[in-house]
C-alpha cells in the first residue's frame, strides 16, 4: 500500500507507469458493476490514478438495424435502448417520427403518454436510488424502493401488458387506452409513495454514512458537465436547470406545472437530492394528468399505414429519466431511415468519468460511477 | 448542501449518532409489519399462479370466432413482413370450393419474438391476439409455435361449413340485389 | 486521458459572436425552422475550420450535444462524400439547436475537437469505429464499441445490409 | 464461592476429554451458526417485508443445513496461479482459532470446558490468530480483489481491535479478573449488570465488535460493491463454507463475551443459566443484524478514523475513568 497521504496524486495527468502503480480490472463481470461496464483502474494503493472505461459489451447494432427497416419496425427496438425508462424512449421515438411525418396525435393519447412517462421516470429513479443505497452497502432500501417500483411495474404492465420493455407507443398514439381501474391504481400510487418519501429521508437522506459517503464524491461542476455534455439530474445537481422539457417543450409537457429541481453541490448527494425531487415533480405532473386526462380515442381516426418522410435531417430530444435523449433522424425518402444517430445520455455522462474518477478511492468509484446513473445498454446501444 | 443545524462538531456528532436510530426505527417498523401484520409483497409462485394483466402479452395465437368456430386468416403475410424480428412464417391463398382464402402454415418462432405487438396492428382479418402463456421455459432454442395446430383438424368442416355460408350469402345477396337498387353502399356489407 | 481546459467559463461570451451567421467560418450558415427539423441554425463548415467552430461555440457557452456521421457515397456515387454532423445547444434558455456539417472525401482525415470539446472524445471515437473516419489530432483513437481486433466499420452502407430492407411494395 | 468444576475435570482420561470437548464444541457451534445464518436471513427477509427460507423444513428451518451439505458436496476448486500453501491452509488457519476461543465460555455455571484465569486474554488472543489466516487468504489467492480485501480487513481488525480491548478491560478493572467464569459468577453476585456501570464500554465493545466481525457497516473487507468477495474471492466450495462458519462463529463469539462481560453470562431469574446465556447472546446476535439490514457501508479511511478519532480516544478515556473511579471505592 502506498504511503503517501490521500490525494497526493490525484493529478488526473498521473503516470500510471509509476512503479508501485498496479491495474485493477472492474468488470465487465462483478457483482455490483452497473451492467457490463468494463472499468480499467491504474491505482497505486487503493487510489484511482488514471480510469478508462471500457463500453461496448452490449452493442446490438440498433443504429445499423434501424437503416435496415423501417420506420415501425424499428419501434420494439427503441424501448430497449434504454431498458429501465423504455417508455420515455419509446414514446420519444414515435414522437420523433410523428413530427418528420406530421402526425396529430389525438389528447388522450398525449396525457396518456404523460402519465406513462413519468411514471416510467419514477420508477427508474426509484431503482436508482435502491442501487445507489446498494452500491454503498445498504441492502434494505434497496427492497424498499424495488417494492415501490414493483407498484409502477403492476400499473404500466396493466396498460401495456409488459413490464419492462413496452412497445406502448405507436405513431399517432398509443396502443391500449387505460381503464378506470389503472387510473384508481395511479392515485392510490401517488398517495403511497407521497408517504414513503418520508421514508427514504429517514432511512436514506438522513443517515449519518450515507451523507458521509455522498457529500464531497464524485464532484461534478458546471464546467465538467457543459465539457462533456453531462446532462440529466447530474447536470441539475450541478446547479443547471436544464431539462428537455421545458427548454424545449415536447408534447404537451408546457401544459404542467412542474419544476426543475438544482441542487448546487455537483457531488453523489446532490444527484440523490435532485432526483427525490424530480420523483416529487413528477409526482405533480402525474396527479394533474390523471385530473385533466380527457375521454376521447387514443389513435387517429384515419392512422397512416405508410410511413415515408420527406427527405432531410431532423432532430428530436426528449427529456430521459438519465438526461436528455436525442434522435438525429435522416430520411432519404424512402420507408426506411437513412439514418438514425441516438444520442444517449449516459453515453456523454459516463464519457465524463475519465476525469471525475481521477484521484479518487476505489471505494468510491462504485459509488460515483453508480451515482451517474448509466445504463449500458444505452451506452453501447 | 447540509447545513449545520447545530453548531459545532459535537453537536454535529450527536445528531449524526441520532439518524442512526431513526433509520432503526425504520427497519424496526417494516420487521414489525411484516411479522405481526403478516404483510409481506412476496408472491410464492409456483405455489401462487400470478394474476395476469389484461393487456398481457405473451405469444401470439389465433383467434377463434364463435361464428365460425375457427380462425380467421388468410394468409396474406402482413405480420410476416411487418414483424421485426422475422419470427413468423405465414402461408397460404386459395382453397378449392370457397371464396376466402385461408392460411395453410402458420408458424410462430417464440424465441426471436419481441412481443412487440406490430402484427396485431397489421393483421387486416385482426385474428391474432396474444395467449395467456407466462412460464415458458425449455432446454433448446426451438421454440416454434405451430399457431393452426388447433384448427387443423376442424379445417375440413369449416370449409364445408363456410360454403355453405358463402352460397347463402350470394343467394341473400342475388334475391336483394334485383328488388332495389337504391342503397348502393349496403351491398358491400355481408 | 487528458482533460484540456476549457477555453471559457460559463459566463457571458467575452466576445459576442453572432451564432446565427458564421459565414466567414462556415461556408454557409441558414436558419433552419425548429419546429420541422428541430435545428434553428445549419452552419456548413469545411474540415479545416472545425476546431475554430468548436470554439466559438464552447466560447458561446454551448455544449456539443451530439457529434455523428453519414455514410452518404452511395447516395451521390460519382461524388462520394462522407458527412460529419455536430449538434451543439445551450443549457440555458430555450433550446437553441445548430447544426454543423461537413462534407469529408472518403478517407479525408478531419481535424478533432477533442481538445476544444472533451465530450467529442467519445464520439469522434465511435465515429472512428462506425465509419472509419479519422481525426488528425485526437488523443486516443481506438474503437470504442466494436472489437478492437474486427476488421470493418459498421455503418458504412456497403457493410452488412440485411436482405429484409426495404419491402415497398411487397 | 469455590471455582466450579469444568467439565474435562469430570472426565478420567484428559485425551478423551479433549477429543469430547471438541466435539461439543464443534457441535455448538455447528448448530448454533447454522440457527444464526437461518435467523440472519428470517431477520432480513422480516425487515425487508419478505419471507425469506420457506421450503426446506418448518419455517425453512433446514435451508441452512440444505446449504451446508450442498458446499460440502461441490467440487473444490483450486485456480492457477495460487500459492498452494498457503491457499489451502488459509480456511483452517481461520476456523481453528474460532473453535478454540469457543471452547472457553461458561454456558452456566459450571458449564465451561477450560476454566482458564485468562480466559478473556485468550478469546482476543485466538481472534487475532484468525487474521493471519485471512491475510493468508487473501495472499495465497494471487488475486487482487483478495488481497485489497485482506489487507482491509487486517488493517481494520488490528485497528478495531484496540478498542475493543480497551472497552474489555474497563471491566476487568471493575472484576480484578480475567476468568470469564468469575466475571460472570460476580455481576451474579453483585446483583447488577455491568452495562449498567460501563454503558460507554458496552457502546464501545459493540461498535468494535462489529468491525472486529466484518459486520455491516463494517464490512469493508469483503464489500461486494467493490470488492466483489473480498479475501475469499477465490475460494468456493467447502474452503468457502469454513470461512462463512468462522464469520458466523465470530458473530456468536463476540456476542458470548459481550454477555460476560456487560450482561451477566447466564445470570438470570427462574430460567435455567445456560437459556439466559443464549437468550443474551441470540439478543445482542439480533442486534447485529438489525444495524446490518438497516445502514450502508463506511467507507474504509472513514472507518479508519472513526476508529482512532473516536473510538479509541474515547475508549482510553473511560478507562482512565474506571481506573480512577475504582481505586477511590
Amino acid at each position: 500500500m502506498s504511503d503517501e497521504p490521500r490525494g497526493a496524486s490525484s493529478d488526473p495527468e498521473a503516470d500510471p507507469t509509476h512503479p508501485e502503480a498496479y491495474v485493477l480490472n472492474m468488470g465487465p463481470q462483478h457483482p455490483s458493476m452497473h451492467g457490463v461496464l468494463r472499468l480499467k483502474l491504474h491505482m497505486i494503493g487503493e487510489e484511482i490514478v488514471v480510469a478508462e472505461p471500457v463500453i461496448g459489451y452490449a452493442h446490438r447494432a440498433h443504429e445499423k438495424m434501424a437503416e435496415n427497416r423501417n420506420y415501425l419496425m424499428f419501434l420494439p427496438n427503441s424501448s430497449r435502448i434504454d431498458y429501465l425508462s423504455g417508455m420515455i424512449y419509446n414514446i420519444g421515438y414515435c414522437q420523433a417520427v410523428e413530427k418528420l411525418l406530421e402526425i396529430e396525435v389525438p389528447e388522450r393519447a398525449q396525457y396518456i403518454r404523460v402519465i406513462a412517462c413519468e411514471l416510467n421516470r419514477i420508477a427508474s429513479h426509484l431503482l436508482w436510488i435502491g442501487t445507489y443505497v446498494l452500491d454503498i452497502g445498504g441492502v434494505t432500501p434497496f427492497l424498499y424502493c424495488w417494492d415501490d417500483r414493483e407498484q409502477i411495474l403492476d400499473l404500466l404492465d396493466a396498460i401495456t401488458g409488459s413490464r419492462l420493455t413496452y412497445s406502448y407507443g405507436r405513431f399517432g398514439g398509443v396502443t391500449m387506452d387505460v381503464d378506470d381501474a389503472f387510473l384508481t391504481g395511479t392515485r392510490t400510487f401517488l398517495e403511497r409513495m407521497k408517504s414513503r418519501l418520508p421514508e427514504y429521508d429517514t432511512l436514506v437522506r438522513k443517515n449519518v454514512i450515507f451523507i458521509e459517503r455522498s457529500r464531497g464524491v464524485g464532484i461534478m461542476d458546471r464546467q465538467t458537465c457543459r465539457a462533456y455534455g453531462v446532462t440529466g439530474p447530474c447536470l441539475r445537481a450541478a446547479g443547471v436547470a436544464y431539462d428537455v422539457r421545458k427548454s424545449e417543450p415536447y408534447g404537451i409537457y408546457d401544459r404542467f406545472d412542474f419544476a426543475v429541481p438544482t441542487e448546487s453541490a455537483g457531488d453523489c448527494l446532490a444527484r440523490y437530492d435532485v432526483r427525490i425531487r424530480e420523483i416529487e415533480e413528477s409526482l405533480k405532473i402525474v396527479t394533474q394528468a390523471v385530473r385533466d386526462l380527457p375521454a376521447g380515442p387514443i389513435m387517429p381516426d384515419k392512422p397512416k399505414k405508410k410511413f415515408k418522410p420527406a427527405e432531410g435531417a431532423s432532430y428530436f430530444a426528449v427529456e430521459a429519466a438519465r438526461g436528455a435523449f436525442g434522435m438525429y433522424l435522416v430520411s432519404d425518402g424512402s420507408e426506411v431511415p437513412f439514418k438514425l444517430k441516438l444520442r444517449t445520455p449516459s453515453f456523454s455522462n459516463l464519457s465524463s468519468m475519465p476525469k471525475v474518477l481521477a484521484g479518487t478511492m476505489v471505494a468510491d468509484t462504485i459509488a460515483i460511477v453508480g451515482s451517474l446513473d448509466i445504463v449500458l445498454p444505452e451506452i453501447d446501444r | 448542501m447540509e447545513t449545520p443545524t447545530r453548531t459545532g462538531r459535537l453537536g454535529r456528532f450527536f445528531t449524526g449518532f441520532g439518524s442512526l436510530f431513526h433509520g432503526l426505527a425504520v427497519t424496526s417498523r417494516h420487521f414489525g409489519r411484516t411479522i405481526f401484520l403478516r404483510k409481506n409483497v412476496t408472491q410464492q409462485y409456483p405455489h401462487e399462479k400470478p394474476t395476469l394483466p389484461k393487456a398481457y402479452r405473451s405469444a401470439i395465437r389465433l383467434i377463434r370466432f364463435p361464428e365460425t368456430d375457427s380462425h380467421d386468416c388468410v394468409g396474406c403475410k402482413a405480420c410476416e413482413r411487418i414483424c421485426p424480428s422475422a419470427c413468423i412464417a405465414v402461408d397460404g391463398g386459395k382453397v378449392e370450393g370457397i371464396k376466402k382464402k385461408r392460411a395453410s402454415h402458420f408458424e410462430m418462432d417464440f424465441a426471436l419474438c419481441s412481443l412487440c405487438g406490430l402484427c396485431l396492428d397489421v393483421c387486416p382479418t385482426t385474428t391474432l391476439e396474444y395467449s395467456r402463456l407466462y412460464d415458458e421455459a425449455g432446454y433448446n432454442r426451438n421454440w416454434k409455435h405451430d399457431l393452426l395446430a388447433e384448427f387443423r383438424a376442424r379445417e375440413p368442416a369449416f370449409i364445408a361449413e363456410q360454403r355453405q355460408r358463402e352460397q347463402a350469402e350470394a343467394e341473400a345477396k342475388a334475391q336483394k340485389a334485383p328488388k332495389k337498387e337504391k342503397p348502393p353502399k349496403e351491398g358491400d356489407a355481408p | 486521458m487528458s482533460t484540456p481546459p476549457l477555453t471559457s467559463t460559463d459566463a457571458a461570451p467575452a466576445a459576442p459572436v453572432d451564432l446565427a451567421d458564421l459565414t466567414p467560418l462556415a461556408a454557409s450558415s441558414t436558419t433552419t425552422d425548429p419546429k420541422r427539423t428541430g435545428f434553428h441554425h445549419h452552419h456548413v463548415a469545411l474540415a479545416p475550420s472545425l476546431p475554430e467552430l468548436a470554439r466559438v461555440f464552447t466560447s458561446a457557452g454551448y455544449f456539443l450535444e451530439m457529434l455523428t456521421c453519414e455514410d452518404r457515397r452511395l447516395i451521390t456515387p460519382a461524388l462520394p462524400k462522407m458527412r460529419l454532423v455536430q449538434t451543439w445547444n445551450r443549457f440555458d434558455g430555450p433550446a437553441d439547436r445548430h447544426l454543423v456539417t461537413c462534407e469529408l472525401d472518403p478517407g479525408q482525415v478531419a481535424p478533432s475537437i477533442t481538445a476544444v470539446a472533451p465530450a467529442a472524445d467519445w464520439y469522434e471515437r465511435e465515429v472512428f469505429d462506425m465509419y472509419g473516419v479519422r481525426f488528425a489530432g485526437h488523443p486516443d483513437l481506438r474503437r470504442i464499441l466494436l472489437p478492437d481486433d474486427s476488421d470493418f466499420h459498421a455503418l458504412l452502407k456497403d457493410f452488412g445490409q440485411m436482405d429484409r430492407g426495404s419491402e415497398e411494395g411487397t | 464461592m469455590s471455582p466450579p468444576e469444568t467439565l474435562v475435570d469430570k472426565l478420567d482420561s484428559p485425551w478423551l476429554g479433549v477429543v469430547l470437548g471438541v466435539a461439543a464444541v464443534l457441535g455448538m457451534l455447528t448448530v448454533n451458526v447454522l440457527f444464526l445464518v437461518w435467523l440472519e436471513r428470517k431477520v432480513s427477509a422480516w425487515i425487508q417485508r419478505r419471507m425469506g427460507p420457506t421450503e426446506v423444513g418448518p419455517f425453512g428451518l433446514f435451508q441452512t443445513l440444505a446449504d451446508m451439505l450442498k458446499l460440502l458436496s461441490k467440487q473444490l476448486i483450486t485456480p492457477r496461479h495460487v500459492d498452494k500453501p498457503l491457499y489451502h491452509l488459509a480456511p483452517l488457519v481461520v476456523f481453528v482459532p474460532v473453535v478454540a476461543a469457543a471452547s472457553l465460555f461458561p454456558f452456566s455455571a459450571g458449564l465451561v470446558l477450560q476454566d482458564l484465569d485468562i480466559g478473556l486474554v485468550l478469546v482476543f488472543a485466538f481472534g487475532g490468530l484468525a487474521f493471519v489466516g485471512i491475510f493468508m487468504a487473501g495472499w495465497g489467492s494471487n488475486n487482487k480483489y483478495a488481497l485489497l480485501g485482506a489487507m482491509r480487513s487486517v488493517a481494520q481488525n488490528i485497528s478495531y481491535e484496540i478498542p475493543l480491548i480497551l472497552a474489555s478491560l474497563s471491566v476487568v478493572l471493575m472484576s480484578g479478573t480475567m476468568n470469564l467464569a468469575k466475571i460472570t459468577a460476580l455481576q451474579s453476585e453483585r446483583g447488577y449488570w455491568f452495562i449498567v456501570l460501563q454503558p460507554v464500554a458496552a457502546v464501545i465493545y459493540f461498535i468494535a465488535a462489529l468491525a472486529e466481525t466484518n459486520r455491516a457497516p463494517f464490512d469493508i473487507p469483503e464489500a461486494e460493491s467493490e470488492l466483489v468477495a473480498g479475501f475469499h474471492t477465490e475460494y468456493s466450495g467447502m474452503r468457502f463454507a469454513l470461512f462463512f462458519f468462522a464469520e458466523y462463529s465470530n458473530v456468536f463469539i463476540v456476542s458470548m463475551v459481550a454477555t460476560v462481560l456487560f450482561l451477566g453470562g447466564w445470570s438470570g431469574p427462574l430460567l435455567p443459566g445456560p437459556v439466559w446465556f443464549f437468550l443474551k447472546v441470540y439478543a445482542l446476535v439480533g442486534l447485529t443484524m438489525w444495524v446490518r439490514w438497516t445502514f450502508p457501508r463506511l467507507r474504509f479511511d472513514q472507518l479508519m478514523s472513526f476508529c482512532w478519532v473516536v473510538l479509541t480516544p474515547l475508549a482510553i478515556l473511560n478507562l482512565l475513568i474506571t481506573a480512577f473511579v475504582a481505586r477511590l471505592v
